[in-house]
């Protein structure tokens, strides 16, 4: 689960990270009152779930309260990839003499959280992995016994030389540490870490990532999910357990395992058709959850045939079966469906469609042909 | 063996009173598994189907009915306990069916299994089966045939489809391992193949991967330099979108890799065989049986 | 730093460990306060630093909130092991079905946290470990790891049959086990662990010994020091930073180092006679330390001579001598002073004490005969 | 080498520009220790005494210095971190000399040094001297003197007392190590004793102890079973009183152990020559040296 800016921001403060105050904004209103606490001028900095921001123009500086009215408004209800913007982090515009990056992430390879530090921090930190690698310092932690001291003070002496910075980055590198191993992330990045003039090093933008698997246990993290910054079609599907991903094509698909459901996908465009969408049921299938899906897709109105393709395993077909006839009693699909189920109770489910008028198929290869025909004819 | 299970396997059930625990135990019996005892905390000196004796910890159930293979349902919850439980106990082989364990607990769950000598698969896997042999996890039983074709998969039922292609053709497995699907594993995909290479009853082997990480590029690398038996493979997810990116410490570590075609493009380095899709196992492992 | 009993279970209760209510008081009015909000008839048990209190009168029952104030009153202000009691918890009298035992210790030779539990819990417990050792169940914990969850079900299956007692055993093993590790503790025992008719499971006593090095950083736990329950003299030593432990001999020895100054009045002993302290000035000496020691030693009427030992290492022997020499300025010691000095600055040290008309010798075994020779002179 | 330290070592001292630190430093120094690095964070670029480069971290003293042992003389706030710290570096002897190390970070430390391949003595332990050669640590150099007597003890200022009446006597050492009188230490006597034993250039040894635990019968046990030189024993607080309990559980666990009589019970039964009173030592040894 994606955390905004200012979400991330108050887990960090909360663990010590020194950063320039600054609010929370859903209003020009709201951001004209928090320029005016802060005084002079401030940035006001969309809150989604997309990178580059400041490029699609989401990030602007303002002078003075008014100005910040002003820009809020601009900003708020704006559209960046695809999302809404419905909050605004507003901070002062602060003198800052030096970038750098602080990231921690959890690295498969190594099965260890993996600090990633770079004197070479801001936007074109990417550009900078890419074409100079050798500019970015990895450090693996050992997650059993935690950070050493001795390892955030020896990162911190690859971002400066005046031993306060590199003090007082190493305090924020075992902070950052702390609230990535505290809270269950799979990445916490501060980008750019900042000094000032003044001689101060803190955070000014924070990137967190929390492992979905942490939310049942952790329902203060769980109530962080911003459903307004997401697909609605894809809220909708969480809510009824379902994995959910919207594409383009007019192909709709239901497949029970994310393996399988890619590789569904994969066959529809080899065969020639466009999916619209990724859709994993899980294992233990229940009728509503079909019913939900058949929903979910067929709001779509590019989708033009739906395709079910389940392997029966834990998901019992016949659950399934129950599920696509009760649908369609309850709301007009309105595309034509094709299903393909094989596995646990694949006698039951054959009967139970074929009572409803429905056919089964029992190939993959079979049902992916015949969907991506009808998809094309109806198109 | 074939590989990690056989009929020499003595199978304790983690969780076998719950309601997946208990299902699958069925199904595991009778597919002819040797399951020798169940565990829940509470249950102990309960008797499972009949037949099989109930233990409050695995310790138990190792001492009393010669436990040395666990497979685990427990909720995401408790998972992490009983993989330590296990490990613990002396259990060699760990096979962890569980969704949805947290990954921070997996940090320290897979050094101390390994510290404690024992094979971890999983989590989040549908574990493994040597047809006709044993069957540890929830792969169908029904969909195998014995034979002489390894696999080895990150997916679930995709991997049944895989194997049914292959027993409707009247193609045998040796063994099939799902390694799961979750960041942090106990046994990848390397581990596996490394098995497979030294397992005299295998001769081909089908490896089925997915998009994100690096590490059907490290299994290509690995049986480029050491695995001689023919190797098929395929890789779910080509026409996925490039999904929601982890930040720039996604990027910066995993640069361009994770990419279907990345993958494919290792997976031909290193001689392997390359199916487009699923039902082309036949056509490419048939040519390599013989 | 040993804890009072209901210092122990305050850090106890902050964990979350079930109890029977109760408080401390400090007064009979304060007893019988507690003794009505509680209701029925409450145990009125001694706070001091010493086992046995149950032999020594210093637990008593009492049945209404008059009785209550009586025995606190009797047991307020009462010697117990030459320890004054200042204050008595007061907690009910409750019906108990089982006593079982729950120790955890910081083991020297496995270097970990060993758990000790047995069922056969209460104040025979050393008896139990004496004549039936397998009755008790030994655990050492990773404390890397931690306790793992099977750990506690397991030492807690050894304890109760019954599935909701062991839960509730295993989750009070977890959280002694998070308060031995989280306040630096060498020794954390429930003694007894009870079960009620109604089927709790409680902490009925507990015990808790803090390692004296977590205090500097642990002001929370430093504050816990009851020095009214210590020797006044050894209270003085500590805090003019020497470690101190009175005696009944009539030799006083200040030395630098604990292994030597117990080799001193093993000399002592050895040569006849009998030392009346272990008076440890520790590593880095100043003078103020040997005044500070002086003047507590010479508070003790038995004391008939003084010895001092200091090989010099870090300690500069020209510190003890002036230490010495200002002390004698100050006030009169009363008793003869036998000096023995070697190491750094020796040749310094004899100028000051020859100057200040002492002498010095240089070998241990002397010193020692002469002092023991002035004492029996002297008594 | 004689055990641990000799002419070869190349020490690091960390903490070399604290109070402590510094003064024995210079010490070391004098006494003809290769004393290669310092370190002290955030003084890096440093010189200690004109010759000594100061760096940031071990590691540094490591890469640029070919520091090989550490003293450690920082204050016991950041002793753990600076044992990890060598530990991490590479050091292969760290010598622990800060007084008022929190046990729980013990618990950590010394399965980290362990694991790390590194040895620890200490903490709150003098430190090693290998007379003529080098010294680590605080012991005075000019109460030793070389020769074939190996001495080992838990306190400090004792083992100055019986060194002195050695040397005094005429009789030099190999090494002198204090291994510290904390309840948890990186390095006991019976590691001591073994490579005391494996040393051609000891031919007695001595060893002190204290009441207190059960490490001297331990080692006790282990002279006797592995110690074919001769040793000399010392107990010191024959006379101390029985001490503060702790609580049942140090009952339960030590039972009657820990008490000096005991321990010098264990002494006698193991062969070894006990001493009564330190000045004993010089008879003792000198009997057994030839």
């Amino acid at each position: 689960m994606n955390l905004h800016e200012y979400q991330a921001r108050a887990l960090l403060k909360a663990a010590g990270v020194p950063m320039f105050d600054g609010d929370v904004a859903a209003t020009p209103t709201e951001a004209e009152a928090i320029a005016r606490r802060l005084g002079g001028t401030v940035v006001i900095k969309a809150q989604v779930h997309a990178g580059g921001r400041g490029k699609a123009g989401g990030v602007k500086l303002a002078r003075n309260p008014a100005e910040a009215a002003e820009e809020a408004s601009q900003i708020l209800g704006m559209q960046i990839k695809g999302l809404t913007v419905h909050k605004v982090l507003v901070v002062p515009a602060a003198d800052i003499a030096t970038e750098s990056y602080v990231g921690l992430i959890m690295d498969r390879e190594t099965q260890r959280p993996v600090f990633m530090v770079s004197a070479a921090g801001g936007v074109d930190i990417e550009e900078v992995a890419a074409r100079t690698p050798e500019k970015i310092t990895r450090l693996p932690v050992d997650p059993v016994i935690g950070l050493l001291p001795h390892q955030a003070l020896t990162l911190a002496f690859t971002l400066y030389r005046d031993y306060a910075h590199v003090k007082a980055a190493a305090k924020i590198m075992e902070q950052l540490y702390t609230v990535f191993t505290g809270n269950g992330a799979s990445l916490a990045e501060i980008n750019p870490l900042v000094t000032t003039p003044d001689g101060r090093v803190l955070a000014l933008d924070a990137k967190i990532v929390i492992d979905d698997n942490e939310l049942d246990r952790r329902p203060d993290l769980a109530v962080l999910r911003d459903e307004s910054a997401e697909e609605p079609s894809e809220v909708a599907a969480r809510r009824a357990n379902l994995t959910f991903i919207k594409l383009d094509g007019n192909v709709g698909c239901v497949v029970n395992g994310a393996g399988l459901a890619m590789a569904t996908m994969d066959l529809v465009k080899y065969y020639g058709g466009e999916p619209a969408n990724f859709l994993d049921i899980g294992g233990s299938s229940n009728p509503e959850k079909v019913i939900a899906a058949l929903k979910i897709i067929t709001a779509d109105s590019h989708v033009k045939a739906i395709l079910f393709n389940i392997f029966g395993g834990i998901t019992r077909t016949d659950d399934v079966a129950n599920g696509i006839v009760q649908a369609t009693k309850q709301f007009k699909v309105g595309v034509p469906i094709v299903i393909r189920l094989t596995g646990t109770n694949e006698a039951e489910a054959i009967r139970i469609l074929n009572g409803a008028g429905m056919k089964a198929l029992s190939d993959m290869d079979e049902a992916v042909q015949q969907v991506v025909e009808l998809a094309r004819e109806a198109a | 063996m074939s590989i990690f299970i056989d009929k020499s396997t003595r199978l304790v059930v983690q969780g076998i009173t719950g309601r997946d625990g208990s299902f699958h135990a069925r199904q595991m019996i009778d597919y002819g598994t040797s399951v020798v005892a169940g565990v829940t905390p509470g249950k102990g000196g309960q008797t499972f189907a009949g037949t099989v004796p109930v233990f409050n910890t695995v310790a138990e159930a190792v001492a009393k009915a010669g436990a040395d293979t666990s497979v685990i349902y427990v909720p995401p919850a408790g998972a992490a306990g009983a993989m330590y439980e296990a490990a613990d106990a002396g259990i060699e082989l760990i096979v962890c069916i569980t969704e949805g364990v947290p990954v921070m607990d997996m940090t320290k769950v897979l050094p101390y299994v390994r510290a404690k000598g024992a094979r971890l698969i999983g989590p989040n896997c549908p574990g493994a089966i040597t047809p006709g042999e044993c069957k540890v996890g929830i792969i169908p039983g029904n969909i195998c045939a014995p034979g002489r074709v390894g696999l080895v998969s990150r997916s679930g039922t995709l991997t049944y489809e895989i194997v049914h292609h292959l027993t409707r053709n009247g193609i045998g497995q040796s063994t099939c391992v799902g390694i799961g699907g979750d960041p942090l594993i106990g046994t990848n995909f390397i581990d596996v193949l490394a098995a497979f290479q030294a397992d005299p009853k295998t001769d081909v082997i089908v490896m089925m991967g997915e998009i994100g990480g690096t590490d059907e590029q490290h299994a290509a690398a690995f049986i480029k330099a050491n695995v001689t038996k023919p190797v098929v493979g395929f890789i779910a997810g080509q026409t996925a979108p490039k999904g929601r990116r982890m930040g720039h410490a996604g990027a910066i570590i995993s640069g361009s890799s994770g990419t279907a075609e990345e993958k494919i493009a290792a997976f031909a380095a290193a001689g392997m065989g390359v199916m487009r899709r699923p039902l082309d196992v036949v056509t490419l492992v048939k040519e390599r049986l013989q």
